[in-house]
């Protein structure tokens, strides 16, 4: 039911902000189309309805915030130096990350971040053993906890606390 | 509230700079040496399309030129999915 | 006085950005192999889209303009760069570990690859 | 000045491409690239019936502009005489409009042809299928 | 690259001499002009389209939209009926069956990406379809909106999990032909009533027209709580019918292509 | 007034359109030719926003960007990629 709610009413947000009116008419349009649809796929968007929390929210608010203020700001400096130097210096490794998070959401948003951070990108993912193939373009370690530091670690503590 | 005409001083330098490289990625797109470099290439210029449009959309100050933003966002990856469905698929034969 | 700051605000964030995509251009022009420009396509895609959209949301949020422009115009630039948040790395995801297993492009310069060690095919 | 020399260049590029595709259409054997080309070709002709109907002092999309649902439904003469001034003609756009539609049943019709072809004939190329049937 | 014959080198250069041609006939007749403005029939449609004193209105501020729906309405059905007629082709064409489900393409990452996705392109394509008579956009493009939804999941997760989510063949075709006829219906109902009655008028007419025709469709109700709600006559259903026709269409034809081709070893 | 400006962008467009389908027509390869008409209804694409046509602007990345080039890579599917 909670479910139903949140997924519907953040379809009908994203429909009314693409209509750009807000009569009486357009909402209740609105509304009803983002119940239909969270009706028929609302099970695939969230799994577990109990994560569904306020307080959930907010972290996740903190997160995008530090994200794109300062961690976007120190990965786009270092390879915005290598792309302008004369001689990048670079070491580019594909390396093996681990990952200790369960729920599918959280795993893609560590892959995402690192994908979205410049230097690192996700070639492949093994579900299986839990491990990132990573592309890294200052290489420093090459597996276990010395690659997960250099990559992945804070938004492993990230995800956990907002998806797990 | 701020005078629309600041926008004459913004807009040309911004639309420059984007259209300059807009025009640099569509470079790359057309001599790319492998498939998936122009596939990429294609990705970025479709995020500098977006900007392009609302920036037009902007100068014109007709928000129904803004219309093509979201679904031009969505489909970014549509066709690297296809792409990368073709390569993984065709050499297993 | 907000709106000044805001227009301030917007208009170099969006000159920042658009210097950051021709960064990332640039950086297509001068690497020499596709795993190293899915890096400087990353620069083009989230430094020069992502914080462009929003500092077009920003300037226009405190333009006078009628309302039903500037809203509109902030709204489908504040989804879009949420969608492109979520679709671009996606995309770098799919098309290099396609590019990896159908051997279209080699990672030529590359001192170790932990991938080839593991076996995964 | 410059801005017409401008809209000129777009016209004789968007031409020369009209040139270039049918061109291609006609000499290159693969079946694929014929369909390739011949999107293109479909897509510089409406592009090209596009520039028919502007014209510099244009400014506004062919759709009435209004801040309220009234003004939608109740415009005034005057308006209307004004609104038709600076919009660009809408009748090549919606020929077009047409356009496309027909061309993309075309499209999905002849390309799952070409499939077949490549299925039944193990090639795709024009002059090879020739050889074959002899 | 291999070397060109001299016959292929004619051919380039007669193909661009045809380009140039084209170009010099086009600015020279004065078809391409940056100087003058609208020819007086594109004033004609500008003028009196949303204009609700004009006998070839039809109470809608798109011209586009409302030219395609109303003034050449015939004309567009049989252009969905070429749509109907190519996917009617490639099933048989086809011949469903066989096919496997599964997908090469499908990581953790696109699975979770594309159902955040396939909401936001369904609510966009639905205001699109929705709006077509008030702002740019109308039936098809909608419903070419909507089809890269389901080809985002056909991509990710294969034939299986489509079908699980309502998206079967006969479901699909079942709705596109109940569309095109209800778009036949819909078209020809104020003949129908006229010729009952005994007052002329016309298939595919939207409004009322002063000196011909007494009977037509509404524009717009008034609400219980004030303000109108414009739906411009048939203009509104036709692009809700349109929207089903094109989108379960195209879903139609990129799921027979897909299971066409990937189902060969 | 127009703006010079976006006039210059289009202007860059159709000329690249032209170089892209000059450089199609050979082009060995046929996947990149798929992938070039892609690119090509985005230069079409930018010159329909500019050139004030919504309607067919939001037709085209649909249709041009999205569904043609799918299908097209599908059709190729049933034979080889290089053409000789």
């Amino acid at each position: 039911m909670k479910r139903l709610l949140v997924v519907g009413l953040s379809i009908a947000l994203v429909y009314l902000v693409y209509t750009g009116t807000l009569s009486v008419v357009e909402v209740l349009i609105a509304v009803g189309i983002g119940l239909a649809l969270s009706r028929v796929i609302g099970v695939d968007l969230v799994k577990d309805e109990s994560k569904l929390s306020v307080r959930r929210f907010f972290e996740a608010v903190k997160y995008a915030l530090k994200y794109f203020t300062v961690i976007e700001y120190l990965a786009h400096y270092s390879v915005v130096k290598a792309i302008l130097s004369r001689d990048p210096g670079l070491k580019p490794a594909i390396v093996e990350v681990p990952y200790y998070v369960n729920s599918e959401i959280a795993v893609v948003t560590i892959a995402n971040s690192i994908t979205n951070t410049p230097g690192t990108v996700v070639v492949d993912v093994d579900e299986k053993r839990k491990k990132f193939y990573v592309h890294w373009i200052f290489a420093e370690a090459f597996e276990g906890e010395e690659a997960r530091r250099g990559v992945s670690a804070e938004f492993e503590e990230w995800a956990k606390k907002i998806f797990d | 509230m701020v005078d629309p005409s600041l926008l004459n001083y913004v807009l040309p330098v911004v639309l420059g700079v984007y259209g300059l490289a807009y025009s640099i990625y569509s470079i790359v797109v057309l001599r790319g040496p492998t498939v998936p470099d122009m596939v990429l290439a294609l990705d970025v210029m479709t995020v500098d399309l977006i900007i392009i449009y609302l920036l037009i959309a902007l100068y014109y100050e007709s928000p129904m030129l803004a219309i093509g933003a979201i679904p031009l966002a969505s489909w970014i990856l549509l066709l690297d999915f296809v792409v990368a469905k073709y390569l993984l698929e065709v050499r297993k034969k | 006085m907000i709106d000044v700051l805001l227009f301030v605000l917007g208009s170099s964030l969006m000159v920042l950005s658009a210097v950051l995509s021709l960064i990332g251009a640039v950086g297509f022009l001068r690497f020499r192999n596709f795993f190293l420009r899915l890096h400087s396509a990353t620069v083009g895609s989230i430094g020069g889209g992502v914080y462009g959209l929003v500092g077009l949301a920003l300037l226009t949020l405190s333009l006078d303009v009628p309302g039903y422009l500037k809203y509109y115009i902030f709204g489908v630039a504040i989804v879009s760069a949420a969608l492109v948040v979520f679709a671009s790395p996606t995309g770098s995801h799919i098309l290099s570990r396609a590019a990896y297993r159908s051997g279209e492009a080699a990672p030529r310069p590359l001192i170790r690859d932990k991938l080839k060690e593991a076996g995964l095919e | 000045m410059i801005a017409e020399a401008l809209f000129y260049l777009i016209v004789f590029a968007v031409g020369v491409t009209i040139g270039v595709s049918i061109y291609g259409i006609i000499v290159r054997p693969h079946i694929v690239k014929k369909l390739v080309l011949l999107t293109i070709l479909t897509d510089a002709a409406n592009v090209m019936a596009v520039l028919f109907g502007y014209y510099l002092r244009a400014i506004s999309p062919p759709v009435y502009p209004g801040g309220s649902l009234e003004d939608f439904a109740f415009p005034s003469s005057a308006q209307l005489r004004e609104f038709s001034s600076i919009s660009v003609d809408p009748i090549p756009q919606v020929l077009i409009v047409t356009a496309i539609v027909i061309g993309l049943a075309e499209l999905i019709f002849l390309s799952l042809v070409a499939y077949n072809i490549g299925v039944n004939y193990k090639t795709l190329m024009i002059n090879k299928l020739e050889v074959e049937e002899e | 690259m291999r070397s060109r014959g001299a016959l292929e080198e004619l051919g380039l250069v007669l193909s661009i001499l045809l380009g140039v041609l084209l170009t010099y006939y086009l600015v020279r007749a004065d078809v391409v002009s940056l100087t003058y403005g609208n020819i007086p029939l594109a004033n004609l449609y500008l003028r009196a389209v949303p204009d609700p004193s004009s006998p070839f209105t039809s109470r809608s501020p798109e011209v586009v939209t409302s030219v395609i729906w109303d003034q050449r309405g015939y004309d567009t059905y049989f252009e969905t009926s070429v749509l109907f007629i190519a996917i009617i082709g490639v099933l048989y064409l086809a011949g469903l069956g066989g096919g496997q489900g599964n997908s090469s393409v499908s990581t953790v990452i696109p699975r979770v990406i594309a159902k955040i996705l396939f909401p936001v392109i369904v609510a966009v394509s639905v205001s699109v379809a929705l709006h077509g008579h008030l702002t740019p956009g109308g039936g098809f493009q909608g419903g070419s909106i909507f089809a890269v939804a389901p080809f985002l999941y056909l991509l990710v997760f294969g034939r299986r999990m489509l079908e699980g989510k309502g998206f079967r063949a006969n479901a699909l075709v079942f709705a596109r032909s109940l569309a095109v006829f209800l778009i036949t219906v819909v078209g020809s109902i104020v003949l129908v009533v006229g010729l009952l009655t005994g007052v002329p008028a016309f298939l595919f007419q939207n409004q009322p027209k002063p000196q011909l025709s007494p009977i037509g469709y509404p524009a717009y109700v008034v609400l219980p709580w004030g303000g109108i709600f414009l739906f411009s006559g048939t203009l509104m259903i036709l692009n809700v019918l349109e929207f089903t026709a094109v989108s379960t269409g195209f879903t139609l034809a990129l799921v027979i292509i897909d299971t066409v081709t990937g189902g060969r070893e | 007034m127009t703006p010079v400006i976006i006039l210059l962008l289009s202007a860059f467009s159709a000329v690249m359109a032209l170089i892209a389908t000059i450089k199609i027509v050979y082009e060995r390869d046929v996947l990149k030719a798929i992938i070039i008409s892609g690119v090509e209804s985005l230069f079409y694409s930018i010159i329909l926003a500019s050139f004030l046509a919504p309607d067919l602007l939001i037709a085209y990345i649909a249709v041009g960007l999205g569904l043609n080039s799918a299908i097209l890579l599908y059709a190729l599917r049933g034979g080889e990629r290089y053409e000789e």
